[in-house]
Formats: structure tokens, sequence, C-alpha cells
């Protein structure tokens, strides 16, 4: 029988509150378009209000109206390849440039950057600034993330000190373009006390998924992440206290996030933007939810940032080099190994997770490389089933509702099996303390 | 010399518990308890709860131990019983005697109904059996069996154990009070409660990791009274206060030394009338308790959250709560598992500079083994780290000047190590800078 | 084989086995030298500090055969020499190499070296060396220098000896007698279009990246010699093209030939098995190790995987400007992702400048049928008029 | 003087005689199958019997399509793409026309031509299926009827359906889930295909940026239902000649007798 789902009511003023937030960024007339983790705290500070694009993709792909920019796109030597974040963005920029408006949404319309920042942690997102400079003409700074092939202290440290150095030269470029004086170190370090607080809440509200039954559900938690994102201040942090609150109240009286959860579920990878609601529907039609997951909950113990800055990675005397410590985090740019102890070991040993799922997005080369591997990694070391589901983050073009739920269904009907199985070898022991 | 900024909301404790106390007034049953005896359970079956170990480190905070000791002493109790049972035997001959001269109002005993002990060390269950001699009241022993092996099957069976033997004491209880019948929703509302409590003791033993610490862990120790004693919401209350102060500390960049340079693990219970000394002693080192595994509840190794997943609460049944809970904590656990529980989870994370051991002389379970852990610190997580030998309210083993030396000692460890270190990394700065 | 009085054919199929057969010649220099093979994997890997330390660098190329086994643990969406390198991984034919080192050039290349030992049991940990993209950026070019004194000592540490800066003087001397030769070969073929086939000009390179430079500069000196009396032939009337692309593999026999089958002669490349394994001399007149830096940071062509300034479209026009190339041909690997932004970068451009272009995507061992040589030469017949 | 021109495709082989003034003579088409020259044989032998002339008296003859080449040597002086023929062929009927479409039943192309029919730039699908015949035959044949008649019903759609998957096997999946749902009007799926090809093809008509006048070529011209979403989409009236399957092969006549012309300085 199919669960109800009890959503957090908190996550309706999300919306609302974005919307206030980026109206108060109007006044700013340096617009810097950013992709991948570009700095983000240092823009206000230095009078530039920033456009995240993958957000405004995804927002695009969520109104289920990416593909005709895709194809827009595609048709101007757009690669069907590329990563569909970028796909759409530069599809509606090509579309805009050629004044298209009868395919442009309003609310899709874009403002021009007066410069592009882009965070090196793909194959995407430098080349994609690159086009978008060469487009608008605008100038374009790349913030380099080292990958972490080795995770020795030392070695993070220097690359920590490499970041930082670059943030010192984005601080000044971003002055440059603003034609800002003073760069404003009260408005980082309010940011930054903001983010610790936020962090603390996500961190307490990631902890409480681990409930039995789960107070909310992980898409719940994926779907808040864009306030950590892109406000970062008071208002933002008092949201993930209300957040966190009354997920208290529900883990106290026990309430739980689907009327009736059998499935307790990980999931990898980011979420097929487009599909979020269907996915929810989907999973609770059978008692399964998502209780954990690596995207979106940065949070981890080892995670480079927090070793290098105990316990949470935040240095309030010098908020750049935190920023920098953090950039090491990233899924991307972490080794092998740590990508498993972060991302799976950690998730699978602390949320009675009963299957897991690993999203892998056609259009997102390595999230999928060894999605493989990681699967039959989990199957052998925790002997919990694991499926690799190709699917894409924001080109609706990868996604087949009904092979989606053929799969998943198959995958909790392992769940059923090994539970069987589990159970007829307990009955075969008896217990001698059962009084 | 770092000056102490303490948090706040620690100065409620005391009224709170006043008040709690008075509240309890009401029973006209009261049981003595001593170690882990299902406190949650007596309110339920109309028993209020006195423990025995709080009081005597009350008497002995308060710096009134030794003539009760001294007094036990000359009738028979031996100097090396646990000073716990010591203070508290020892005030209730006088008591007996009628010795009101040397008793404070505020000491003052309630002879008992019924004694419930845990039997979780050599003490308690004979402590107990004692009092039941003396006040010829009916005694419950919980015994909690030794978790040689912590696999979970095997921890699993302990907790049934345990929570059969709860089912037992709840009916013993309410013989003993003449409740008819056991007030389920109390229980239930208290572990709700409890969990919630719970929840911010966790986040409040995550904050202590914050560099610099926004509170000292002597402050989170003398607050665990309230998470013992009383169950209520106003419990809850109390430590979300707590947490919230010390998140807005955190948030702020505001320590509790304003110079932290050491940051210290203690393992032990606290030599609670030498609270203040110690405090003053480490400030005045610029360093600072930050971890610990005493009167910190719920963390990862608790073996309750391994039985009931994550938390360790099943809200549908609070006994099994309650057995779970019970099923391998502290002298009851395994050397490796108290490897894990009391050493590395309060040193991953903590950024620990040292590690302090307290071996008190009169609690021998403590001590067995403190040798090696304190090795085992040393080699496996190259942390400098003594044992301190004290006790928890015996007097008579503690010495200030041998302390600060120790303590000086410790430390100066700590800052030849560092050297070491800052010598290694500039030898590597050169080598990428093509200087050697 | 007698590199004296060998025949131009004969010389080239040498070249040929060189290139399809690595393991041949490595295994042959192990045994005459005990010296250590190191696979590498990227074109900024610093070869000469490998060569100085006395270890052979070899080039894992892509194999031009079936993938199999790897299909099992890599998507049908990831690159062709991805999966022909965990391929070969797991048939064992890598066996030759005693490390792997790999410089990231690119996001997937790392992450796969990263993996290759849960790939296939028969790799133990893949060396690394991460340099940054960021060319221009003097704190990345810091790094950079850090990054390969720390591969220098992680060398040493191989090889058993240190890597004397004479050593390493030395080693660069050689890898620039080799590039200088191919840079000679391309002139000729610049201009005596069609004096050699483009698929012998990308064996001889090939070659020049898997076998012992010494012996492959030895090859190269004779293979020139034997041009002399080719240069009085007639030259291709064909259309000269310029090819660009296959930046971390061989490009596919059948596209080269197609082209030149289809009505076209390639007159010049920018390709990774061609221009842009040699193009960048070093230079001897600064230290050793800055030498290697610097060739690093001030590339001749343009990198997908790098970041600069400039437009990689103007690059390859002056390509085909100095080669009086009628047209260019990008042959761009499928889901090489940093080769699509480049490739629409570029394509802008010659549709600014008019030079006609043409897309050719490859993917690995699926050949095309006729469709592809259909497209070559409706590219060439619409140049006609 | 007659010359001919042989379109070898996938499918089918087309065959068209011409004489000096570009008269057509007689055309004719037959099932390739596996043997290209019986193909070809066959077709000549059809069309010359038409004319009452023997192969013999053709004096040039140009070979085009995918078996161009294997039928060089015996049926033809020279080989030129579908391409550079279908351009010739569509500026035969419409000398207005600046662009042709032709979809095959393994390839797409978009041609942009001038007033001569010369080729000034051209688009062509990759490996892929989609936008291509095959992808319609596929389609046609999971809702049970042949292309043609699909074509037409498609016609009937109040509100065509999205079809956005690319691949012809999850497109596949991805139509059959669509009839499985309830109230989903069977046309309204046909459309939806029918715009799914198109806007595949429509693709390579932006790259090869094409203008209007649009001529369309080959089979798929006949399929009712992608003319319509076509003439939507690209906002203009698309010409089809008559016969469309053998403009390839017309092309082909044309480039034979100009190049006889060129090589004798005839005109």
């Amino acid at each position: 029988m199919a669960s109800t789902v009890n959503r957090i009511k908190t996550t309706t003023k999300i919306s609302p509150m974005l919307d206030e937030y980026y109206a108060s960024m109007a006044h700013f007339d340096c617009v810097a378009w950013c992709m991948g983790p570009s700095g983000y705290e240092l823009m206000n500070g230095a009078g530039v209000s920033c456009f995240q694009a993958e957000s405004s993709s995804a927002r695009i792909a969520g109104g289920q109206a990416a593909t005709p920019f895709i194809e827009y796109g595609q048709a101007r030597g757009v690669s069907p390849d590329m990563c569909s974040y970028a796909k759409i963005n530069l599809g509606l920029v090509l579309a805009e440039l050629d004044e298209r408006w009868d395919m442009i949404d309003e609310r899709y319309r874009l403002n021009p950057p007066d410069l592009v920042v882009a965070g090196n942690i793909c194959p995407s997102m430098m080349q994609w600034a690159h086009v978008l400079g060469q487009i608008y003409h605008v100038p374009v700074f790349i913030l380099d993330y080292p990958f972490c092939y080795d995770s020795d202290l030392d070695v993070l440290r220097d690359n920590a000190k490499y970041i930082r150095e670059q943030l010192e030269n984005l601080k000044e470029f971003l002055l440059k373009c603003s034609g800002q004086k003073e760069f404003r170190g009260e408005t980082l370090m309010n940011q930054m006390a903001a983010c610790r607080e936020m962090d603390f809440y996500q961190q307490n509200i990631g902890e409480m998924l681990r409930t039995v039954p789960a107070p909310a559900s992980f898409i719940d938690n994926a779907f808040s992440m864009t306030p950590a994102i892109s406000m970062k201040n008071e208002k933002a942090a008092n949201f993930y206290k209300e957040f966190m609150e009354e997920m208290i109240e529900r883990v106290k009286t026990g309430t739980s996030s689907i009327s009736n959860e059998r499935y307790r579920i990980m999931w990898r990878g980011n979420f097929p933007w487009f599909k979020i609601g269907f996915l929810s529907r989907l999973l609770a039609k059978y008692d399964a939810l998502l209780v954990s997951g690596c995207y979106g909950t940065h949070i981890h113990q080892d995670s480079p940032a927090n070793r290098l800055i105990p316990p949470d990675g935040f240095d309030l005397k010098d908020p750049i080099w935190g920023m920098a410590c953090f950039g090491l985090g990233g899924g991307y740019v972490s080794n092998y190994e740590d990508k498993w102890k972060s991302e799976f070991v950690s998730q699978i040993e602390n949320f009675s997770i009963d299957a897991v799922i690993i999203q892998a997005p056609h259009t997102c080369r390595p999230w999928t490389l060894t999605s493989r591997e990681l699967c039959q990694r989990v199957e052998d070391t925790y002997g919990i089933p694991c499926i690799v589901l190709e699917a894409d983050h924001t080109d609706p073009a990868y996604f087949n509702d009904a092979q989606v739920e053929t799969r998943i269904k198959a995958l909790l009907e392992t769940v059923d099996a090994r539970r069987e199985e589990k159970a007829r070898k307990a009955a075969a022991e008896t217990d001698e303390f059962d009084f | 010399m770092a000056t102490v900024n303490r948090l706040q909301c620690t100065a409620k404790i005391s009224p709170m518990l006043d008040e709690y106390y008075a509240s309890m007034a009401h029973y006209d049953c009261v049981a003595w308890c001593m170690g882990p005896s299902a406190y949650e359970m007596m309110g339920a079956a109309g028993v209020s709860c006195f423990q025995a170990e709080s009081s005597s480190a009350r008497i002995a905070g308060g710096h009134d131990a030794t003539p009760f000791i001294e007094y036990g002493q000359a009738r028979g109790v031996s100097p090396d019983m646990c000073s716990y049972a010591k203070i508290n035997i020892g005030l209730v001959l006088a008591q007996q005697d009628g010795r009101w001269d040397m008793i404070k109002e505020r000491y003052r005993l309630n002879p008992p109904n019924l004694i419930v002990a845990g039997n979780i060390c050599p003490s308690m269950m004979q402590w107990a059996h004692l009092l039941g001699q003396i006040y010829h009241v009916p005694v419950f022993i919980i015994d909690y069996p030794f978790a040689y092996d912590s696999s979970i099957e095997a921890l699993t069976a302990n907790a049934k154990y345990i929570r059969a033997q709860l089912e037992k004491l709840k009916d013993f209880l309410l013989k003993c009070s003449g409740q008819k019948e056991f007030n389920w929703d109390m229980l239930r509302e208290q572990t709700a409660c409890v969990r919630e409590m719970s929840l911010y003791q966790r986040s409040i033993s995550r904050l202590f990791q914050v560099v610099p610490a926004p509170a000292s862990f002597i402050d989170s120790a003398v607050s665990m009274v309230p998470a013992i004693s009383m169950k209520n919401q106003k419990a809850a209350d109390f430590y979300k206060e707590f947490m919230l102060e010390m998140l807005d500390r955190a948030a702020n960049g505001i320590g509790s030394l304003d110079n932290e340079r050491y940051r210290i693990m203690w393992r032990g219970n606290f030599p609670w009338f030498k609270i203040s000394f110690l405090s003053k002693l480490f400030a005045k080192y610029d360093a600072l308790l930050v971890s610990g595994e005493y009167g910190v509840y719920g963390l990862e190794e608790r073996v309750g959250n391994k039985i009931i997943p994550p938390d360790g609460f099943d809200l549908n049944d609070p006994l099994w709560t309650i057995a779970a809970g019970g099923a391998g904590g502290g002298y009851i656990a395994s050397y490796e598992s108290k490897w894990k529980s009391e050493f590395t989870q309060y040193i991953n994370g903590y950024s620990i500079d040292a590690v302090i051991i307290q071996a008190p002389h009169t609690c021998r379970p403590w001590t067995l083994t403190t040798r090696e852990f304190a090795q085992r610190v040393n080699d496996e997580l190259g942390i400098p780290c003594i044992v301190l030998e004290a006790d928890h309210t015996d007097p008579a083993y503690f010495n200030d000047a041998q302390v600060e030396t120790r303590v000086k000692a410790l430390l100066e460890t700590v800052d030849a190590r560092r050297e070491e270190k800052a010598k290694k990394d500039a030898e590597r700065e050169a080598m990428l800078n093509g200087e050697l | 084989m007698d590199v004296k009085n060998c025949t131009l054919q004969e010389l080239l199929k040498e070249f040929a086995y060189r290139a399809h057969e690595p393991a041949d010649a490595a295994n042959a220099w192990k045994a005459k030298t005990g010296g250590k093979v190191i696979g590498i994997a990227g074109l900024d890997v610093p070869e000469p500090l490998i060569h100085a330390a006395g270890m052979l660098p070899v080039v894992l190329l892509d194999r031009d055969e079936a993938v199999t086994l790897a299909n099992a643990h890599v998507e049908m969406h990831q690159c062709g020499y991805i999966r022909s390198l965990v391929d070969q991984a797991m048939k064992g034919e890598l066996q030759y190499c005693d490390e792997l080192l790999f410089h990231d050039c690119c996001h997937i290349v790392r992450m796969l070296g990263d993996a290759m030992h849960t790939f296939c049991d028969k790799i133990k940990k893949v060396q690394f060396i991460y340099l940054p993209p960021l060319l221009e950026y003097e704190t990345a070019q810091k790094y950079a220098m850090k990054e390969m004194r720390k591969l220098r000592k992680r060398l040493e540490a191989i090889a058993g000896n240190p890597i004397t800066d004479e050593a390493l003087a030395a080693s660069i001397k050689v890898y620039n007698t080799q590039k200088k030769l191919l840079i000679e070969l391309y002139d000729i073929r610049r201009a005596y279009p069609g004096i050699l086939k483009a698929v012998d000009v990308s064996n001889v390179v090939a070659a020049g990246m898997c076998m012992p430079k010494e012996d492959h500069i030895e090859l190269l000196k004779r293979l020139i010699e034997l041009l002399e009396p080719e240069k009085a032939k007639p030259v291709s009337t064909a259309i000269p093209v310029v090819v660009h692309g296959s930046l971390c593999e061989r490009c596919d026999d059948y596209v080269l030939n197609d082209i030149e089958a289809t009505g076209g002669v390639i007159v010049d490349d920018d390709l990774y098995v061609g221009s842009r394994y040699f193009n960048t001399l070093y230079d001897e007149t600064i230290a050793p190790m800055d030498a290697i830096h610097k060739a690093y940071i001030k590339r001749v062509s343009p990198c997908p995987t790098r970041y600069e300034e400039r437009n990689p479209g103007d690059y390859l026009a002056d390509m085909v400007k100095n080669a009086n190339a009628k047209g260019i041909i990008m042959v761009v690997v499928k889901f090489c992702e940093a080769h699509d932004y480049f490739y629409f970068t570029a394509h802008r451009r010659f549709q600014d400048l008019k030079i006609p272009e043409m897309l050719v995507e490859t993917e690995h061992d699926s050949a095309p049928e006729g469709q592809l040589k259909t497209r070559l030469q409706g590219f060439f017949e619409s140049m006609e008029v | 003087m007659i010359f001919a021109g042989i379109d070898i495709g996938s499918t089918t082989t087309e065959v068209v005689l011409l004489d000096e003034n570009k008269k057509i003579l007689a055309t004719s088409q037959v099932l390739t199958g596996f043997a290209l020259e019986e193909a070809a044989e066959k077709a000549f032998a059809i069309c010359c019997e038409q004319v009452g002339c023997t192969r013999a008296d053709i004096l040039y003859s140009v070979s085009t399509g995918y078996g161009r080449e294997l039928v060089l040597a015996e049926f033809a002086d020279e080989q030129y793409t579908e391409i550079a023929c279908h351009a010739k062929g569509a500026n035969y009927w419409f000398p207005e026309a600046r662009g042709v479409i032709d979809i095959g039943g393994q390839d797409s192309k978009a041609i942009a031509i001038n007033d001569v029919g010369g080729i000034t730039g051209f688009a062509m699908n990759d490996k892929c299926a989609a936008g291509t015949g095959r992808f319609l035959d596929v389609m046609a044949g999971i809702m049970g009827l042949d292309v043609g008649e699909m074509g037409r019903q498609s016609l009937l759609a109040t509100k065509p359906v999205l079809v956005s998957s690319i691949c012809t096997v999850f497109a596949e999946s991805e139509v059959i889930s669509l009839l499985s749902k309830k109230g989903t009007d069977p046309h309204d799926i046909m459309a939806g295909i029918h715009e799914s090809v198109v806007r595949r093809v429509n693709m390579l008509v932006q790259k090869a940026q094409l203008i209007p006048p649009i001529v369309m070529s080959g089979g798929v011209a006949k399929n009712a239902g992608v003319v319509k979403a076509f003439e939507d989409v690209l906002k203009t009236k698309i010409l089809i000649p008559e016969d469309p399957q053998s403009i390839g092969a017309l092309g082909a006549a044309i480039l034979a007798r100009n190049k006889y012309f060129s090589k004798n300085n005839l005109n």
C-alpha cells in the first residue's frame, strides 16, 4: 500500500524567502555569473551580486522548459554531451542574442554578466565560463581547485594555501570590476558567522534524518540547499533553525515523513531536478524514503576542511582561509577512497540504509565514472542492494519514467528478498534470552 | 594567564534543581538510588528518587566530606571504600546517632522506603544491601552484565536481560508505593523529553569541538544533574538554552578562555571538591578542558544507539529504551569498546593537545588499565597523556602542588612537540620552493 | 631492422609497428637496461624528468581494438580513450609498465587514474601530478612548479637514484632533438602536399611517443633522408586541409584515410598524435626545471583542458593560413566534454572568418558506415563551387 | 543525347534519363536489396525500355547514394554525393529554392543551395537514427500503422505531446508508456513523434542556416504529418517536387549532362 507524504512545513518558506533575497540584490549594478564553487562569499563584500548559472538552469529544467533551449543551442554547435546545466544556459544565451523572445518565458530572462567567475571542479565550469566570456566580451576569473589525489594533511594544506592565494586575487578582481574602493570585511564576517550557524543547524538536520522513522525526506533537505548556497545571511540561518526545530519536534513525538516507512534509501549524486516530484511520489508509492545522500550535505567529519580547521572548517579570524579549506572538499576534487569514505561509508553506517541508488547523470561524467565500482563496493562491503540509475540533472532526454520505476521496484524487491533470508536465518537460532 | 568566560545559563542549574526537589516533596515514598537504577520509572510508579552519589558529591563540593568520612571510618567503614559510599554511610551513621551538630541542614537525609541499585561496580550492590540492613527496607538490584562481547547480538541479548529485570522493578516499585497502575503516559512523556535532551546534548558535545571552545567541559560536567535527576520539559529547555548560548558564541568566535592555547581531554569523573581549583589552574596556563566521556550523553559509540539506531530511543517501548541504554556503558564495557567510547571519540575532532586520565583512588574499576590507556594515547594518537591520581569525593587523595606540577609538565611536552612539527614544515616548504 | 639501408616502405612499416606494439620496444629496453618503464597519460607529464631518472616514459595511447572487458565498468558515454585504457589494463596489456603516472589532462582521466586499481587488480595505485590549468595565472604557475619538484622527488624514489640537473639538461637536449626532427618533417609535408599519407605521419609520431627517444631519432633521420627523392614527384592536387582534434588519443586511421580518399589532402595537423606532441620546444638557455615549467605554461597549441584567454579559433585559423589550406576538419572525440566547449568557441570564430569547417565526431570501435565519406565528399564538393 | 543518373540508396535504387535539354526521358525505382549491381541493372533496364535504348546509348552517367562507388566501374563515369545531387535535383524543379531537406532512411540532410543548385553549406545527422526515416518506421511499428498512415492520422491531433527522448530506444519506451497512460489521444502521440523528428532535423536546418523557399525531397516528403510539422516550425510553405524519391537520381543525371558538356566544351 502506498504511503502518504508529510512534508516539512518550513520548506514552503524557501521560494518567497529567495524571491525577497533576489529582490534585495537588485541594487547591485555589477553582476557576476558564477558556475561551480566561485567564492560567492566574497562577492557582496566587493559590491558584486552573483547569479548562479546552474541554479538558473535547474530552475528552467524544474519548470519543464529545458528542451527547447538545449535544442536551440545544439543547432548552433553546442554539443549534446555537454553538462546539461551549461547546455541549457548556452541555449538560452544564444536565443537571447538572437532576440528569440518568443521562446523565452519572462522569468527565465537573463541579466547579462559584467564578469564571469568559475570554479574548476569538473570538465565544464572553466570552459563554460570561457565561452561566456567570449560571447559577452566580459572578464573571466577562474578558481582552480587542485585534485586531492593525496589526502595527506600537509598536501591538503599546500592546496588550501594555493586556493587562498587565488581567493585574494579574486577579491582584487571583483573590486576592479565593481569599481568599489574598499572590500567590506564586516560583510564577509557576518556572512561567515551566519554560515557557521547554518552549518550547525544543517548538521543537526542531517543527523536527525537518521531517526527511524525519518522525520523528513532527504529530498526536503536537498531542496533546502539554496538558501545556504545563495543567501548566507541571518535570515537563511533562521530558516534552518526553524527547519531543525520542526525536525526536533517530529523526532520527539515520533512523527515521520511518510506514513509507512518500510525502505530507507540513500541517494548518491545530484537530482534530476525536473523529476523531483515524480521521484518522491514514486518512492512513497512503495513506502520508500530517501533518508540520506551526499548532495547538499557537504558536512562530514573527515572532509579536508574539517581536518584543516577543526571541527567545521570555519576560521572566523581568517574567513578566506576558511573558504580556501572548504574548496578542498568537493566531490569532484576528492580522490576515490575519500569519496568512498565521505559519500558512502559515513552515510550507510549511520542511516539504517536498506538500499542505495546512485544517480549517474548522462552529461556529468565525473559523477558517473566509477559509479559501478562504488555500486559493487556497497554490495560487497555492506550487503546492501545498490543500483546505478542512468539519468541526468537537467536534461529530460535522459530520463524515462517507466524505466526508472521498474529499476526502483526491482531494487525494493531485492531488499524484501534479503530480509526474508535474514529472517529465516534468525529463526534458525533460538534466542536464549527471552524472559 | 587567560580569563574565564563561563556560560551564563549554568547559573540556572541549582535554583532549577531546588524547585524540582521541592516538587518531589509530595511523594511519600522515597527510593534511594545508587548507580543506574532506572530513575525514569520511579515517578511513573509513584516513587520519588534520591541519588546517593549526587548527595555525596554535593557534600564534597561543599568541602564538608571529611568529617563524615572520618566518622564512618571510626565505626568500621574502610578508607578504601568508594568515597561516594563512605560519605553517605558516614552521614547515615551520624544521623542515626543524632549527631545533628555536625550535619548542615541542607545535607539532612530523608530515610528511604526502598533502595534500588545498579550493579556496575564493586560498591553499588553491597552499599545498597548495607543500607537495606540499616533501614530495614526492601532492596532491588538491577544487574548489568559485563559486555565482554560487544557484538550487536550479544549486546541485544544483554539488553533483553536488563529489560526483563525492569519489568520486575516496575511491579516492585508499585508494591512499595501502593499505587495501582503504572503511569505509562508519564514515562513516555519523560522518554520524549529525554530524547529531546539527548539531541541537544549531542549538539553541545559537538560544539565543544569548535576552536576556541565556546565553553569549558567542566561547564557541561556540572550540568549533568538535570539530565540525570529531572527528566522533564524544563530540563530539556535548559539544555536547549545551553546549546544556543554555545552556538551563539561559536558563530561569533567567542571562546571560554580569551586565549585558548591548549585543548585537553579529561577522562574519568571529577574531583568535585576541586572543580574550581582545576578550572583556575588550567586557565592560568591558557589550557581548557574541552572533552571527556563523563556526563556526556548519546554520542555515536553509545551502546544504546547500536541496539536502537540511531539514538537509542524507542518511544513506543520506553523500558526497552532504558534497557538498551544500560547494556554496555562505562564500567561494564570491554577494554576495546572503552578505548573507542571513552577515548577516540572524544579525541578525534576535538583538536586535543593533551589527555588527562583521572585515576580515583577509591574507584578501582576506573583506575585499572589507566596506564595502558595512557600509553596507547601516546603511541597510537601521538598525544601526550598523564594519569592523575586523585579521587572523586575524598579530599585525602588530592595534592594541589603535585597536580599543578604534573599539569605544567604535560603542557611543556605539548610545546616541545609543536616546535618539532614547525621544524618539519619549514624543511618541506624549502624543498617545494627549490631551496634544497 | 637495418635503419641505414631500409626502403621508405620498410621504414614506414617499422614506424607502424612501433606505434601499435609499444610493449615490445619497452620490454626490449628493460631487458637491455634493467630500468623501469613508466606508463604516462596526459600530454603535460614532464617526460624529461622520467628520462633523466634513467627510466623509460611510454605514452599510453588508445588501442585500436574492440573494448570488451571494460564495458562492465565504464559507461558507454565515457570517451574512447578512457574505455580503451581500462580495457588494456584489464587485458593485462599494460603489464610492461612498472608504474603508471597520470597528469590530470582532464578531470575524467585523473579520476580514471585514481580508480584504476579498482577497475582491475593488475594495477597498483597510480602516481599523479596535478598541473593547474590556469596557464596565465601566476599563483597557478607557482603551484605547477612546486608540483613538478614534488614529482621529481617521487621519481627519484621510484628510480632509486637522484635526478641531477646535468642529467635533466641532457634529457632535455634529447627531447628537443626529436621535436626538431618532427618539426622538420611537418615542414616537408606542408611544402609537398601528399608526400606522406596522413596515417603514416600519425604512425611516425605515435612511435615517437612509445619507443625510446634515442632509437626514434635514428629512424626519423633516415625518414627525412628517404623523403629527398620523393620531393621530385608531383604534389597532390586534392583540396588541402588541416585536421584538428583527438586530444588524448590517436586520430582514427579511417578518418585520416577517408579525408584523403574523398578529395582532400592533410597538409598540417593539430592532433595529440601529431604536432601537439612536439611543437613546444624546451628552452635550453635556462635552468632545466624552469625549462620544463616554461614548456608547460608557454605551450604552442591551446588545449581545451587548460585555460588561456586566447580564442582557440585564431590559433587554428593561422594554422590553416600558414599551410595554405582551404579548410579545417575538427575531429572531436565523443564525450570529450572540454573539447565540446573548445569546438563551440572555435566554430563560431571560423564562421566569422568564413573558413570552411567540418565537424567529425569519432567514437571508439564504432566506425561509421558510408556516412562519414558522404559528408566529407559533400564538404569537398561544396568547396569546389 | 542521353544522360543518366543513378541513386543507390539503402532501401531503393532510382535511375533517371535526361536528354541534352534536361528533359526527363524516363525514371525508374527498384528495391536495392543486397546485390547492388542487380538492382542497378534492373533500374537501368526499365528506363532503357521506356526510351527504347540500350545502356550503350547513354553518353555519360553519374552515380550517387551510399552505393555510388560500388557501381562506379560498371554503371557510371563519375560519382557524386546525394548532397550535391539533391541540390541539383531540387534546383531543377524549383530554381527559386535556397534550401533542401532530405530525410533518408539512414540519414537526414539539410542543404543550402544557390541559384544554380550549387552547395553553399550543408548539415547531416550523426550515426544516431533519431530524425531519420528509420526512427519513423520504428515508431509507426509501435502505433501499428505504416508511416504514410501515421502521417495522415497525425493531422487529427489537437495538442501534440512532447517526446523528449532523443535515442530511438529511449523514445520507443517513452511512446509506449505514453500510450499506456489513460486519456492520451494516440493522434497527439503521432503528432508528437513527427514533431520530435522535425525538431531533430530542424537542428540540421539551423546548422546549415537554410532560408526559404525550402524544398523537401526523399521518401519522407510524402508523409503529410512530417511536412505539416515542418511548416509549423519553419513558418513557411514546404515545396514538394513530384516524385520526391527520384530527386537524387535526377540531380545525378543533370550533373552527368553538365559534366559531359563541360568536358566537350558544349553549352
